[in-house]
C-alpha cells in the first residue's frame, strides 16, 4: 500500500522521516502549544516550537492602563502562580517609586510566595508523571494537596488563581482572623504528603528509567540558554534570585538551594521536590516571626514616576520572572515588558530532544514547566 | 532490578492505602457532588461586583452617585455608567445606566477599592451560566442592586467593617454639624454681646475692636468645613 | 541595582556610550558582538547570563525641561526628540553573581531598523530576539531562525509600535455594551455594502 | 464433591440437547448455541461490568468518586456508555482505507471471543473442549496485531501509524517471554489439555483422602504459583500478559500522554467500543489463562469450580487495574529491551528450573524438592535476575541519587 496522506520526506540516506504536528490540541502539550517534530522512526530528528495561540498581547495592553490596572492582568501569566507575579510587578514598580514596604506585608508576600511555590511544584511534579504515562492518580494526589492552599488564597484574597492581592507599598488587605493558624495547620502537613509522594515516585524503577539521561543540560548549556529557576539549578548551577539579590525580606530565612548534578528530567524533578521541602521551612520560619503592624504603606493609587527604566526580578516557581518598565512621566508604563521564565527556558527545548524519543519529547516538555498563559502572554 | 521491583512495589502500596482509606477518611476523599451538595462559599470570596442599598427601597436607597470612579478605574473596562437626570434634564447623583459585563470582568475588585461612596462590592454568587451569550451576560443596574441586608448575609465581616465606616463618617459629620451650629450660634451670641457691649459701652468705646475680631474668627472657622465632600455625601 | 564599572568598558571600546540616566551602555550594532563577547570574557564582569531581550519604540516627541535662570524665573525648554528603537539587553554574571547591566543597540531609522544579533554567543536570546522581531519589527542579523512567532506567518504589521493602529475587529468578537453592537453592526453594513 | 454447580450446568445443557434427539441437524445447531452463546453473553456482562469496575476502582485510588449518577453505585454506567456510544456518529477519515478500517474492530473482536472459548471455566465446562487448547489459545491471541495493526495503518493517521508500529512490535515480542513461562507448566503437567493443567494442579491424593483439612488445602497448595519455578513463571507471565493486552504499564500502542490513543485515533462510535470491549475481552482471557496455569484454575476449597475460577480471574483483573492507577509507562526502546534482554533469558531458565524440580520431586519427595526449591531455583532465579539487570542497565543510569543542598 502506497503511503499516500503521509508527509513524508528523505534524510540524507533516503530514508522516510515523519512529520508530525504535535499539538496544538495534544494531551501532553500543557495548553495550546505545537512541537513539530520530524521523526526516524519514533527518534525525534528535529523540532520545531511553535508559539502563539494563546497570544493577546498583554504588553500592549498595559500600556493604556495605569500601573495598578496592570496588576489583575499579572495574574493571568503564569495563571498558576497569581502571588509571584503580583510580587514581580510590584517589586518593579516600587522601584520606580521608592516607597518603603511595612514589615508585615513583607511576611506576607514571603508566606504567599511560597505558598505558591508549593503549589506550582506539586502541580508540576504531577503532571509530569502524567506526561510518563501515569494514569492521572500523582497529579490528583497533587491537586488534592493544592486545592487546600488554594482555599487558603481564598479566604486571604478572595480568588482562588486570579488573587490580584498585591499592591505598591505592601498588600491589599491583612490577613483574617485565623489565617496564619490555618496556615500552619496545613504547612504542617504537607511533608507528610511529600513523604507520600516520594514513596510512590522516587524510587519506582520506571520512573527511574524513563526520565534518568533523558533531556540532559550540562552547566554550561543550561546558563548559555538563560535557562533559570529549578531547571537550572538541576543543571547543577547554584543561582536562586532569593539568594542572590536577596528581594523583600528573603535573607532572614534559613533555607537552602538544592543542585542536582545530571541535569536531566529526574534531577529537575527532585529539585522540586526537594525545593518544596525548603520553602516549608522558610514558611515555618515565616509565621512564627510575622510581626503586627501595617500592611500598607501610604502611597497613591496613581502616581506619576519620573521618566526612567527599571527590571525587577523575582524567583518566580518557573524561574526568573522579571518586568522591564519603562516611565515617561505619566500615569500609564510607557513600556511594559514581561520577562517568562517558561518563555524563555523553551529555546532549550529543540536541543534537548533531538536524538530521543517521540515519549521523551513529551516528558521534557513537561520537565521544563510551562504555562501558556505565560508563554504566548 | 531484580525478580520483585522493590520501588514499584512501594508505590503500590501507597495506592492501596489511597483506595482503601478513601473509604472511610474525609481527608482522602475531598469530592463534593456539586448540584445536591455546594461547597461552602467563603465569606471572603469575590466574583462580580453588584451594587448595595441601604433601606427598602432599591433607587432610594442607592448609595451610587455615578460618580464614574470604578468605570475609570476597571482594567477590562467592562463598567458602563451613564447619569441620571430628573425632570428638568437637571443631572442627578443616580446612575440611570449601570450595566456590567459578567463576560469580560475579571473579578479583580479594583471598583471595589476606588468606590468613596462603600457602593459596589464583589458578590460571591458563582452561578453566573446563561443561555444568551451577549445580551444574558449583561447584567444591568436592576440585578446588580442587592440590599445591605444581602451584604450582610455573604461578607458577615466587611459589611460590618463597612457599616461602622459608614456610621463613623455620618457621627463625625454629625459632630461637625454640630460643632458648626454651635460655633454660629457662639458667634451668634458673641456678635450680639458684642452689639449690646456696643450699645452700652458706646459711650465708654473701650473694648470693642478685641470682640469683634473674635467674632470673625469663628464665623470663618465654622464656614471651612463646609467643603468637605463626604459630609455632602452622608 | 548593583554599580557597573563603565568606565573599563568606555575605555577598552571608545565607540560605546555610557548613559547615566538608565545606566546603560549603548552600543553601535556593527561593534555588539566584539563587546559583548569582551564583557562576556572579562574577569571583572563575567556576564555569562542574558537574562531578557526587550525592544522600545520612541515616536518623535518633544521634552520639556524647566530650569530656572539666573532671574530666578521658570523657563521652560523644549528638545526635541528624534524617534528611534532600541533592543535592551538585561545581562547578569551567573558566577560573579552581580548584574544587572544594560546594554541597548540603538537605531534611529525607525522604518528599517536593523541590530546585531546575539544568539550566536547566548543562545537564550534565540526567542526573545524573534519576539522583538516579530512585535517591533527590529531586524537582527546573524539570528540563526528570524520568524514570527507569537503572530501568524503573514501577519504584516508589527503591533507593539507606538504608531500601530488596533484594528476594528469588534465584527468577530462583539460585546454586549449596546454601544460595540451598534459599532459592530454599522461596520458589518458598510463592509457589506462595500462589497455588493 | 463440591463442584456441583459445574455438573448441574453440564447436566442442563445435557437436558437441552437431549431434547432435540429427533433432529439431528437443528441438535448440533442447539450444541453449538449452547456453546457460543451463553459465553458471549457471560463475556460481554463481564465486560460491562469491568469496565464499572475500573472507573471505579481507578477513581477510589484517585481519592475520586468515580461513576454515581446511572442506577445504584452507578452500576448502570457501561450500558449508558453502550447506549450513548450506538447514538454517536461514526467518523471514518475521508483518506482512510475504508474497507481495513472496518474490518479492524471485527477482526480484533472475533479472536478475544474465539481464545475465551479456551479457556476450563470449571471442571468439565469448556466452550471448545481440545487437547491442545493452551497451543490454540496462544495461536488465536496472537491474532490481536494483526488487526491492531490494521487500525493503525488504515486510519491515515500518524499517531495511528505510531501506534500500530508499536503494537507489532511489543506483541511478537512478548508473545515469546509468554509463551516459554507456560512451557514450564506444560512440560510439568505433561498436557496441553487445560483440564488436565488444573488437574496436576491439585493434590489427588489428598483429595481423595476423605480428611477434610486434606481436602481443603489439597484445592490450593498445588497451584503452580505456590512453587519457585510457578511463582517466577508466574511473574514473567503477568507481565508479558499485561504487555499482550495493552495494559497499563505496557499500553504504548494507545499512549495517551504521547500518541493520543494510537491505533483507536480515528475510531469513534461503536467501532470504537467494539476495541475497547475486544481489549477487555482478551484482557480477561489472558488473566484466565494465567489462572488456569498457575492459580489452579477452577480448583478451590468449599466450592470448586466456575466461582473459584471468576474470582481469581476478576482478582488478575483488579491488580491490572490497580498497576493501572499505579505506574508511569515504559518508553518503546526500554520496553523491547525489558522484554529480549530480560524476560526472555529468564523465561528459558525457569524451564530448566522446572525441570530440575520436577526430577526433584521424584527423586527426593515433594517437601524435600519444595523447600530445596525455594532455596536453590529460587535463589538462582534471583541472582540471574540481578545480573542481567546489572547486564542491561545502560552505564550512566545510577539509580539513587543524592543531592546537594547549598547555601
Amino acid at each position: 500500500m502506497p503511503a499516500r496522506g503521509y508527509h513524508l520526506s528523505k534524510d540524507e540516506l533516503g530514508a522516510d522521516i515523519l512529520e508530525v504536528a504535535m499539538g496544538p490540541h495534544h494531551p501532553s502539550t500543557h495548553g495550546v502549544f505545537r512541537m513539530d517534530l520530524k521523526l526516524d522512526g519514533e527518534t525525534v530528528v528535529d523540532l520545531k516550537p511553535i508559539f502563539g495561540y494563546l497570544h493577546r498581547n498583554h504588553e500592549k495592553l498595559a500600556e493604556d492602563i495605569p500601573y495598578l490596572g496592570c496588576m489583575p492582568f499579572t495574574d493571568r501569566l503564569d495563571y498558576l502562580c497569581g502571588m509571584t507575579n503580583n510580587w514581580a510587578f510590584a517589586l518593579s514598580a516600587e522601584q520606580l517609586i521608592e516607597i518603603e514596604i511595612p514589615e508585615r506585608a513583607q511576611y506576607i508576600r514571603v508566606i504567599c510566595a511560597e505558598l505558591t511555590r508549593l503549589i506550582n511544584h506539586c502541580l508540576l511534579v504531577g503532571f509530569f508523571i502524567n506526561d510518563l504515562g501515569a494514569l492521572g492518580t500523582p497529579l490528583l494526589y497533587a491537586l488534592r494537596e493544592r486545592e487546600k492552599i488554594l482555599d487558603l488564597f481564598e479566604t486571604l484574597s478572595g480568588a482562588r488563581m486570579m488573587v490580584n492581592y498585591m499592591r505598591f507599598g505592601g498588600v491589599r488587605c491583612d490577613l483574617p482572623d485565623g489565617w496564619l493558624q490555618e496556615c500552619e495547620r496545613i504547612v504542617g502537613r504537607f511533608p507528610a504528603f511529600l513523604d507520600e509522594y516520594e514513596t510512590l515516585l522516587k524510587d519506582n524503577e520506571i520512573v527511574i528509567t524513563r526520565s534518568q539521561n533523558v533531556g540532559v543540560l550540562t552547566q554550561e548549556e543550561a546558563t548559555n540558554f538563560s535557562i533559570t529557576g529549578p531547571m537550572l539549578r538541576a543543571s547543577g548551577v547554584n543561582y536562586d534570585i532569593r539568594k542572590v539579590d536577596k528581594y523583600g525580606i528573603y535573607d532572614r530565612f534559613d533555607f537552602k538551594v538544592p543542585i542536582g548534578a545530571h541535569g536531566d528530567c529526574y534531577d529537575r524533578f527532585m529539585v522540586r521536590m526537594l525545593e518544596m521541602r525548603e520553602s516549608i521551612k522558610i514558611l515555618k520560619q515565616a509565621i512564627a516571626d510575622i510581626p503586627e503592624g501595617p500592611i500598607m504603606g501610604n502611597e497613591p493609587r496613581v502616581f506619576k514616576p519620573d521618566p526612567q527604566e527599571t527590571y525587577g526580578r523575582i524567583e518566580s516557581p518557573k524561574g526568573e520572572l522579571g518586568f522591564y518598565l519603562i516611565a515617561d512621566g505619566t500615569t500609564n508604563p510607557y513600556r511594559y515588558k514581561v520577562r517568562p521564565p517558561s518563555f524563555v527556558n523553551l529555546t532549550a527545548l529543540r536541543h534537548m530532544c533531538i536524538g530521543h524519543k517521540v515519549a521523551d519529547a513529551v516528558i521534557i516538555l513537561g520537565s521544563i514547566d510551562i504555562v501558556l498563559g505565560e508563554v504566548d502572554r | 532490578m531484580s525478580l520483585i521491583a522493590k520501588g514499584i512495589l512501594q508505590g503500590m502500596a501507597v495506592t492501596a492505602k489511597n483506595f482503601i482509606q478513601s473509604y472511610y477518611k474525609k481527608e482522602r476523599l475531598p469530592t463534593v457532588e456539586y448540584p445536591e451538595e455546594k461547597s461552602t462559599v467563603n465569606q471572603f470570596t469575590r466574583n462580580i461586583p453588584f451594587l448595595v442599598y441601604d433601606g427598602e427601597d432599591e433607587i432610594e436607597g442607592m448609595r451610587c452617585t455615578a460618580c464614574k470612579l470604578c468605570e475609570k478605574a476597571c482594567p477590562p473596562q467592562c463598567i458602563y455608567i451613564i447619569k441620571d437626570t430628573d425632570e428638568n434634564d437637571k443631572p442627578i447623583k443616580r446612575p440611570k445606566v449601570f450595566d456590567i459585563d459578567s463576560s469580560v470582568c475579571m473579578s479583580c475588585q479594583l471598583c471595589v477599592e476606588v468606590c468613596p461612596f462603600e457602593s459596589i462590592r464583589m458578590d460571591s454568587e458563582f452561578e453566573l451560566s446563561n443561555e444568551n451569550r451577549f445580551e444574558g451576560l449583561l447584567i444591568n443596574r436592576d440585578e446588580l442592586l442587592k440590599s445591605n441586608e444581602y451584604y450582610h448575609e455573604i461578607h458577615p465581616i466587611e459589611a460590618q467593617e463597612t457599616d461602622d465606616r459608614i456610621a463613623a463618617k455620618i457621627a463625625e459629620a454629625e459632630t461637625k454639624k454640630k460643632a458648626r451650629e454651635e460655633k454660629a450660634r457662639l458667634a451668634a451670641e458673641a456678635k450680639q454681646a458684642a452689639a449690646a457691649m456696643k450699645a452700652a459701652e458706646e459711650a465708654a468705646a473701650e473694648t470693642e475692636t478685641s470682640a469683634t475680631e473674635q467674632a470673625q474668627q469663628s464665623e470663618a472657622k465654622a464656614e471651612a468645613p463646609e467643603d468637605n465632600p463626604e459630609t455632602k455625601n452622608t | 541595582m548593583s554599580e557597573v564599572n563603565h568606565v573599563l568598558v568606555t575605555q577598552q571600546f571608545p565607540e560605546v556610550e555610557w548613559e547615566e540616566k538608565n545606566s546603560c551602555f549603548i552600543v553601535p550594532s556593527e561593534k555588539a558582538t566584539e563587546v559583548v563577547t569582551w564583557l562576556k570574557e572579562h574577569p571583572a564582569f563575567r556576564l555569562d547570563y542574558l537574562s531578557c531581550v526587550s525592544g522600545a519604540d520612541y515616536l518623535d516627541s518633544e521634552v520639556k525641561t524647566k530650569e530656572k535662570n539666573e532671574d530666578g524665573k521658570m523657563e521652560v525648554t523644549i528638545t526635541q526628540v528624534p524617534a528611534k528603537m532600541e533592543a535592551v539587553y538585561h545581562f547578569f554574571s551567573i558566577e560573579k553573581k552581580t548584574g544587572p547591566v544594560l546594554l541597548k543597540q540603538r537605531c534611529m531609522d525607525r522604518d528599517n531598523p536593523v541590530v546585531q544579533s546575539l544568539t550566536p554567543i547566548y543562545r537564550g536570546a534565540e526567542l526573545m530576539e524573534r519576539e522583538v522581531y516579530d512585535l517591533y519589527g527590529i531586524h537582527f542579523t546573524d539570528h540563526p531562525d528570524l520568524r514570527r512567532i507569537l503572530m501568524w506567518p503573514n501577519f504584516e504589521h508589527y503591533p507593539m509600535r507606538k504608531d500601530y493602529v488596533i484594528p476594528n475587529d469588534y465584527d468577530y468578537e462583539p460585546t454586549p455594551h449596546d454601544e460595540v453592537i451598534e459599532r459592530a453592526r454599522e461596520r458589518r453594513a458598510q463592509l457589506e455594502g462595500g462589497s455588493m | 464433591m463440591n463442584n456441583f454447580i459445574d455438573y448441574k450446568l453440564i447436566e442442563l445443557g445435557q437436558w437441552t440437547v437431549g431434547l432435540f434427539n429427533d433432529y439431528p441437524v437443528v441438535q448440533i445447531l442447539v450444541h453449538l448455541l449452547l456453546a457460543t452463546l451463553p459465553l458471549t453473553l457471560v463475556f460481554m456482562g463481564a465486560f460491562g461490568f469491568s469496565t464499572w469496575l475500573e472507573r471505579k476502582g481507578l477513581a477510589r485510588i484517585q481519592n475520586r468518586l468515580g461513576p454515581n449518577r446511572v442506577g445504584i453505585f452507578g452500576l448502570l454506567q457501561p450500558l449508558a456508555d453502550g447506549i450513548k456510544m450506538l447514538l454517536k456518529e461514526d467518523i471514518v477519515p475521508d483518506r482512510s482505507d475504508k474497507l481495513f478500517h472496518f474490518l479492524a474492530p471485527v477482526m480484533l473482536m472475533v479472536p478475544a471471543f474465539i481464545a475465551v472459548g479456551f479457556l476450563p471455566l470449571g471442571d468439565g465446562l469448556m466452550a471448545l473442549p481440545m487437547d491442545s487448547a493452551i497451543l490454540f489459545f496462544f495461536a488465536v491471541g496472537s491474532l490481536n496485531t494483526i488487526a491492531v495493526f490494521m487500525a493503525g495503518w488504515s486510519s491515515r493517521n500518524k499517531y495511528s501509524l505510531l501506534g500500530g508500529m508499536r503494537a507489532v512490535a511489543q506483541m511478537i515480542s512478548y508473545e515469546i517471554p509468554l509463551v516459554l513461562s507456560a512451557v514450564a507448566v506444560i512440560m510439568f503437567s505433561g498436557s496441553l489439555n487445560a483440564q488436565e493443567i488444573v488437574a496436576s494442579q491439585q493434590i489427588q491424593s489428598w483429595l481423595a483422602s476423605g480428611n477434610l483439612v486434606k481436602e481443603f488445602f489439597g484445592q490450593i497448595l498445588g497451584w503452580h504459583i505456590f512453587k519457585p519455578w510457578g511463582f517466577a513463571g508466574f511473574i514473567f507471565f503477568f507481565v508479558a500478559a499485561l504487555a499482550e493486552a495493552n495494559r497499563s504499564p505496557f499500553d504504548l500502542p494507545e499512549a495517551d500522554s504521547e500518541i493520543i490513543a494510537g491505533h483507536l485515533t480515528e475510531y469513534s462510535g461503536f467501532k470504537y467500543a467494539i476495541f475497547f470491549m475486544a481489549e477487555y475481552i482478551s484482557a480477561f482471557a489472558i488473566a484466565g489463562i494465567a489462572t488456569t496455569l498457575f492459580l489452579g484454575g477452577w480448583s478451590g476449597p468449599v466450592i470448586a469450580g466456575l466461582p473459584w475460577f471468576i474470582i481469581k480471574m476478576f482478582s488478575l483483573f483488579a491488580v491490572m487495574i490497580w498497576i493501572r492507577g499505579t505506574l508511569p509507562r515504559l518508553r518503546v526502546d526500554q520496553l523491547m529491551g525489558y522484554a529480549w534482554k530480560f524476560l526472555l533469558p529468564l523465561a528459558i531458565l525457569n524451564i530448566f528450573v522446572a525441570g530440575f524440580y520436577y526430577f526433584a520431586e521424584q527423586q527426593f519427595g515433594s517437601l524435600a524438592a519444595f523447600i530445596g526449591g525455594w532455596v536453590i531455583g529460587f535463589g538462582i532465579l534471583q541472582t540471574a535476575a540481578k545480573g542481567l539487570s546489572r547486564l542491561n542497565k545502560s552505564p550512566t543510569l545510577d539509580g539513587k541519587r543524592v543531592y546537594q543542598l547549598v547555601e
